[in-house]
């Protein structure tokens, strides 16, 4: 008598594989199409996505600060932040700089491309947490993509916050993005600081760094205010990161009440191709959002 | 470009490609003719204008110039230079053209008069040291490998007209060599450039377990000091080692600063 | 009568390698009829010198990218001569075999891609693919055959990697060979349509006498091993080499020239022909007589002719050298070996005629001195002379300036000049 | 745990009767410039060229559940429009026969992070589930430290596990598969002696390790000593060429690529093992490299092992089978490194 194994279908040992759908999650992803592209700068776009599938497309739902991979069929797939509100059903928005590959290929695809998208991933900020403090949030550059999820969830509710301050440094005025929403980001009580590192000849606005608004705005709050009532959100290169939490740490603020979005390489987004670890450390599953604590505590993360 | 076919709704061009042969053996272009599974496809693929050693027209006019062949002649420097005019994009087609080749072999004894003496007698012949076409001009793209590997080249062109970027690995060859669970040569006692030689090339000779001779020229960064060592402990000669890392030019520099420190 | 004639072929296309063509004719005389090569010289000879004989296939390889397996064999012949080895009979089949496929690659490659186009009259194989389909997709699956024996043999169809002094650094898949075998004798219906496609094609009705160099068969149509015969009685011994090429150099020609009784000779698959009919399988001698080749036959354009009836043969060959190989357990891949100080010389067929390397080593395997005569040299002064003769044949036969063109180039094409690898 | 033994004779008839499946085993690759035997996993289609006194295979057995290369999913592209096609890759069921503790191990190890953490990789999962996977003892080897990494003996993740005690084979019965196949063999149920016998051989096997590595607070030590020199005398040494997370049984880290095809009608997506050993490993958009020196790199291939997997899971991702250091040819190897590194700035 002989042996003959048969295939069996995949189960696993504990409950993540319980449904058939959970498993297929990995390589799988919604359709999805490009309903609208808005040029913002030179190299920045925000492009509207939508899954085609409409119970998908019901189902589909986030956190601020969470990602998605998005992938173009052969050309490649990368991640990006949300960058619209949670609480819209509807098409994503996803802010993407033409950096590379996949990046350079999308900036010369058109309305009407279909791609793929999987997610979301990854932390958020837990802006709920955060209800009842003063809010900080703080950009630089390319930083303003991730942020502005926050920013709509905190403006959606508007009434449960203190004092909301948007402070965003980039490095010229043509670098600014989404300046056709700064107007209704005032109107909501939002105190709105810009700054360049070089200004041009329209640019009326401060130079420098942003460091120093920051600066300023810890010192406008009275006594222990600043470090028992706000929450911050940083969000930018390493060395800017890196210059803010240091003066935020100076005030005392709970380095648990600072939130950075950190990123690295995925191939995956998965907790799998290991391309993202920091230390060793999954980005994509226990970040991009880390609090300045747990950072402090991954060897190389900044 | 001239704008035929359509990827994803973006128009992608199909380029006009010219081939070129400076000093070579001509077997980088055969191995293009040499994947007759995907030739068809190839050709179709791009609009092929120039190719002596496969065709009778040509043009002057292409977007993509392939060029292999290193210069030795300095009627190679004029045509090498109205390529370089006519061309959007100059690839350079495999090792010789990339580093020299086995043609760079003749310049190491630094002394052109006796070498043309030893072939020609006292019979005149025109010659120059053997020079990688980046020498002369700006070259956009490398493809190593002697030869070269077609499917590799296939990829490159399909990125090409996509617009994708074109990396090279930057792993060495051990990486391609595992993969394919061959015995490493060092266990055979045989030397083996594949730590330090730049991969893409699949393992070529050392799944036929010859030792890497290091045609695809240095990975960044190659740890060339440790492979030395190694070798070394393993006793094997010196002479074997140089004799691979001088084969195909790829690591010159290397050479030329061992034989200035260690008088080899 | 044509009375005047300027033709000036720059870089003859589809053909290996740099020359150039030139006729001038003024009042119905031929004032001028040349071939010139002007490939740059590589200086092997001079490379391999201080290497260690390792090197020398490796190296020698790198001659020439269509006949490099014929190289790299060559290369290794020559230091197994010079260190007194002799091949196991196991290594001598697998060479063979290798070498086989790599002539019928290279043939298959000539005859479709190089010279049909002439005879289509069109300028490359690129408008066939539309017009010609079948014989495209022939061409194509015949070559990729010769390519995938050679990669399985040699490691792979180009610069081989598995052919080392001594022996392969390893052997071919007993299943793969069984596969190739019937893959074999299944291509034998694509060569009998290439030999049916070449019998519509008109071949020019010009001869001119000359004498035909190639190695002597013994019992088989010989591609290694063997002493140096001619057409013209000479017969001298695979290290005698030197007295059958007499090297020279002129003035139009980068390559060296060769001759022997007459001012040239050829060398390749019309010379191997004339040398060997005998040996060559019914099958091959029975397409010859389809396409009306029989030795001694003095018309160059008829090597294309010859080169078909090799295929045939080559493939015949390799079935019975498979056979042989899957009907016997695997020896060892390869023997020990000892360096010697000494000369070796190696002669082996390449697809364009007998290809002669030498080289002088010391006692410890280092090359003192390297010798290579490549078969397109040997060739070259013959097709210098035969472009005079078609030159005055097109005078007499009133040809216009294209026709003449069109039948110098062929001509030249017909030789399957490896230019490259003649200068090296 | 149910146990059993038959006479070691009977291996061929064990084998015989899962022959009708792919069989994976330790197979003969030749001989080293030394005369050593070579091993590798590979399809035994003929119990002669079984070797199942084997030493150490050159590379582990993931490959059979983790490909270096996969194609993870396929595009057809109809005018602007695609679709996508996935398959996981589990065509046959395969048996493994004859795998040491170490390389069980590894798979349950493998198991951890690619199947019972959030997020489960199908592809790894198919091909995992449809294994049959006959462990065998094993004489450790200079090279072998399973005995500190807690992985010398095998708790689960086989289906039956062979123990040689003399003439006779002392079975492991993990699963009613593995039951069910005992059934066709002459066994018997083991006896008192039969259990002296097999504590005796375990015993003597133990004592034979020659190699060991500390890893008490482990996990500290290295936080402690991120910045110690040591890391750089290593990185010096090490070829960044990626062949010790190749041949280790539980680097799984990777690589994505898509290739569209020639007529631009079809792409495909790859998967290639990659290494943390290589220099564009932590490379993102921009150019910017997080780990440009090959010490970074390799300090982090220790970091992931032998802190951040332990955090996770409890136990290292390291089974101290030896395969890297002794595939390594610059001679590093985990025993060596992790000494060093306790050892703190101490030469290297
Ligand atoms: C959590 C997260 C959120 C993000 N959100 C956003 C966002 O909202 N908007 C945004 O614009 N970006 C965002 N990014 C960054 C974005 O993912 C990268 O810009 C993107 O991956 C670039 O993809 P690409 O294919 O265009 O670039 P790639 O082609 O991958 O190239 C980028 C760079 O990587 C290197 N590289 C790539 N391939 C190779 C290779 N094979 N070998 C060696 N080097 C290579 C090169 O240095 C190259 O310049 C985010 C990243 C993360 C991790
Ligand atoms: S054979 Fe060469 S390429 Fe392969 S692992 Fe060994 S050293 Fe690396
Ligand atoms: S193994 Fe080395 S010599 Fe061989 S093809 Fe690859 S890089 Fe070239
Ligand atoms: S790290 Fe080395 S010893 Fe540990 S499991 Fe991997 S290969 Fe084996």
């Amino acid at each position: 008598m002989t042996h003959k194994l048969t295939t069996k279908s995949i189960s696993s040992k504990k409950g993540y594989t319980a449904k058939e759908q959970d498993i297929a999650f990995f390589e799988y992803s919604h359709k999805a199409e490009i309903t609208n592209i808005y040029p913002l700068t030179a190299n920045e776009k925000l492009y509207q996505v939508q899954i085609i599938d409409p119970d998908d497309r019901a189902a589909f739902s986030f956190k601020p600060g969470q990602f998605v991979m998005l992938e173009l069929p052969g050309i490649g797939e990368a991640p990006f932040s949300i960058s619209s509100s949670p609480t819209r059903h509807g098409a994503l928005e996803l802010c993407i700089r033409a950096a590379g590959n996949m990046t350079n290929f999308l900036d010369r695809t058109s309305r009407g491309t279909k791609v793929g998208i999987s997610g979301p991933f990854g932390t958020s900020f837990p802006v709920e947490d955060m209800e009842g403090d003063d809010i900080l949030l703080l950009a630089g550059g390319l930083g303003i993509v991730p942020l502005r999820a926050p920013i709509m969830s905190v403006l959606e509710n508007r009434s449960r916050y203190g004092r909301v301050d948007i402070i965003y440094g980039a490095k010229t005025p043509s670098d600014l993005l989404f300046k056709y929403q700064y107007e209704m980001w005032k109107q909501f009580d939002i105190n709105l600081d810009i700054i360049v590192d070089k200004g041009d000849s329209e640019w009326t606005g401060p130079v420098g760094m942003i460091t120093e608004i920051i600066k300023r705005r810890v010192a406008e709050a009275s006594g222990d205010d600043f470090k028992h009532r706000t929450s911050a959100i940083v969000c930018g290169p390493p060395v800017m990161f890196n210059f803010v939490c240091e003066i935020l740490n100076h005030t005392g603020l709970p380095m648990e009440k600072m939130f950075v979005s950190l990123e690295r390489r995925m191939h995956c987004g998965r907790g799998k191709c290991c391309r993202c670890n920091i230390g060793s450390t999954y980005t994509c599953l226990k970040g991009p959002v880390f609090d300045y604590w747990s950072v402090l505590n991954l060897q190389e993360a900044i | 470009m001239t704008t035929k076919q359509t990827f994803l709704g973006v128009n992608v061009p199909k380029p006009r490609v010219a081939f070129f042969e400076l000093s070579s053996c001509e077997g980088c272009q055969l191995q293009i003719l040499n994947n007759e599974a995907t030739l068809l496809d190839f050709l179709s693929m791009v609009e092929i204008v120039t190719f002596r050693e496969g065709m009778t027209e040509k043009s002057d006019e292409y977007d993509v110039a392939f060029v292999e062949g290193c210069i030795t002649r300095k009627d190679e420097e004029q045509r090498l230079l109205t390529i370089r005019k006519n061309a959007g994009l100059v690839v350079a087609l495999g090792s010789c053209a990339c580093f020299g080749g086995v043609n760079q072999l003749k310049n190491r004894f630094n002394d052109l008069n006796w070498v043309k003496k030893e072939v020609y007698g006292d019979h005149p012949i025109d010659t120059q040291e053997a020079k990688p076409i980046s020498t002369l001009i700006d070259v956009d793209l490398e493809i190593y490998g002697c030869p070269i590997k077609k499917e590799e080249v296939e990829d490159i062109v399909v990125n090409l007209i996509l617009g994708k970027s074109i990396d090279h690995p930057k792993y060495p060859v051990c990486m391609e060599c595992k993969a394919k669970s061959n015995i490493c040569l060092f266990d055979l006692g045989e030397p083996c450039l594949g730590p330090i030689t730049r991969a893409g090339c699949d393992a070529w000779c050392p799944s036929s377990r010859l030792g890497c001779w290091g045609c695809r020229g240095p990975a960044p960064e190659a740890n060339i000091k440790q492979l030395l060592h190694i070798c070394n402990e393993r006793e094997i000669p010196m002479e074997r080692v140089m004799d691979r890392l001088e084969c195909f030019g790829g690591f010159s520099e290397s050479i030329e600063q061992l034989r200035r420190t260690e008088g080899r | 009568m044509k009375l005047s004639c300027d033709i000036d072929v720059k870089h003859l296309t589809r053909v290996e390698g740099h020359g150039n063509i030139k006729i001038t004719i003024k009042n119905g005389k031929v004032q001028e009829a040349r071939w010139e090569v002007v490939e740059t010289p590589r200086f092997f000879e001079a490379m391999l010198v201080g290497k260690n004989f390792e090197n020398a296939p490796y190296i020698c390889g790198r001659i020439c990218g269509i006949c490099s397996i014929g190289h790299t064999l060559a290369a290794i012949r020559t230091v197994e001569n010079g260190f007194g080895m002799k091949p196991s009979a196991q290594t001598a089949k697998l060479r063979l075999l290798l070498k086989h496929m790599e002539t019928l690659q290279s043939h298959i490659l000539h005859v479709y891609f190089l010279a049909a186009p002439d005879f289509l009259g069109v300028g490359s194989v690129l408008p066939l693919v539309k017009s010609h389909p079948d014989v495209v997709q022939r061409a194509l699956r015949l070559k990729l055959l010769a390519n995938d024996i050679c990669d399985e043999v040699g490691g792979r169809r180009m610069h081989p990697t598995r052919t080392v002094v001594g022996g392969f650094t390893m052997l071919p898949d007993k299943y793969a060979l069984g596969q190739f075998k019937s893959r074999l004798k299944n291509c034998l219906g694509d060569l009998v349509a290439s030999a049916e496609l070449f019998k519509t094609f008109v071949f020019p009705e010009f001869e001119r006498e000359t004498e035909f160099v190639a190695l002597k068969g013994e019992g088989d149509y010989p591609f290694i091993d063997g002493d140096l015969i001619s057409t013209d009685g000479i017969c001298k011994a695979e290290y005698d080499y030197l007295t059958m090429t007499n090297e020279y150099m002129d003035e139009y020609s980068t390559s060296k020239l060769s001759k022997l009784s007459r001012k040239s000779f050829a060398v390749g698959a019309l010379a191997r022909f004339n040398n060997n009919y005998d040996f060559l399988e019914q099958t091959a001698k029975d397409i010859a007589e389809m396409l009306d080749l029989r030795p001694v036959n003095h018309n160059p354009f008829m090597n294309n002719v010859a080169q078909v009836v090799e295929c045939v043969h080559v493939v015949l060959d390799s079935i019975r050298l498979i056979d042989e190989l899957l009907g016997t357990e695997y020896g060892p891949e390869r023997q020990e070996v000892t360096p010697k100080a000494g000369l070796g010389v190696g002669a082996v067929e390449v697809p364009r005629g007998i290809l002669y390397h030498c080289l002088e080593f010391d006692a410890e395997g280092r090359i003192k001195r390297a010798d290579c005569v490549i078969p397109t040299s040997q060739n070259h002064a013959n097709i210098f002379h035969d472009i005079e003769d078609l030159a005055r044949f097109c005078v007499e036969q009133g040809k216009t300036d294209k026709e003449t063109e069109l039948l110098a180039e062929m001509l030249v094409r017909a030789y399957d000049p490896c230019i490259s690898c003649s200068v090296h | 745990m149910i146990f059993k033994m038959f006479p070691a004779a009977e291996l061929e008839d064990l084998f015989a009767l899962l022959a009708v499946n792919r069989i994976i085993g330790p197979i003969s690759k030749g001989l080293n410039k030394d005369g050593h035997e070579l091993f590798d996993f590979d399809h035994v289609t003929d119990f002669s060229h079984l070797k199942i006194a084997y030493t150490q295979t050159i590379h582990s057995a993931k490959k059979f559940c983790l490909p270096h290369h996969e194609e993870t999913s396929t595009f057809t592209f109809t005018g602007d429009d695609w679709q996508k096609e996935v398959d996981f890759g589990a065509h046959q069921p395969l048996v493994l026969f004859g795998l040491h503790p170490c390389d069980i191990n590894s798979l349950n190890k493998l198991d951890k992070v690619l199947m019972d953490s959030i997020y489960p990789n199908p592809f790894y999962g198919a091909k995992r589930q449809n294994m049959l996977i006959i462990g065998h003892s094993c004489t450790p080897q200079p090279a072998c430290f399973c005995q500190s990494m807690g992985t010398d003996t095998v708790l689960a993740g086989c289906d039956l596990f062979l123990t040689l005690l003399g003439d006779d084979y002392f079975a492991e019965v993990h699963s009613s598969r593995a039951y069910h196949l005992l059934e066709q063999l002459d066994c018997w149920e083991p006896g008192a002696k039969d259990h002296a016998r097999f504590r005796a051989s375990i015993e003597k096997r133990s004592d034979s390790f020659t190699n060991t590595v500390d890893t008490s607070d482990l996990t500290k030590i290295l936080d402690m000593e991120f910045a110690s020199q040591v890391w750089q005398q290593w990185g010096e040494r090490c070829l960044s060429c990626g062949t010790c997370a190749q041949v280790c049984p539980t680097c799984y880290c990777y690589g994505i690529e898509e290739k569209v095809d020639m007529d631009l009608s079809r792409a495909v997506k790859n998967k290639q093992l990659y290494s943390c050993n290589l220099i564009d490993f932590a490379e993102v958009a921009g150019g910017h490299n997080f780990r440009p020196e090959s010490h970074t790199r390799l300090k982090y291939r220790y970091y992931h092992k032998h802190r951040g997997f332990v955090e996770a899971f409890e136990e290292a991702l390291c089974t101290g089978c030896g395969r890297c250091g002794t595939s390594c040819l610059a001679g590093i190897t985990v025993p060596e490194v992790i000494a060093s590194v306790r050892g703190g700035s101490h030469d290297a």
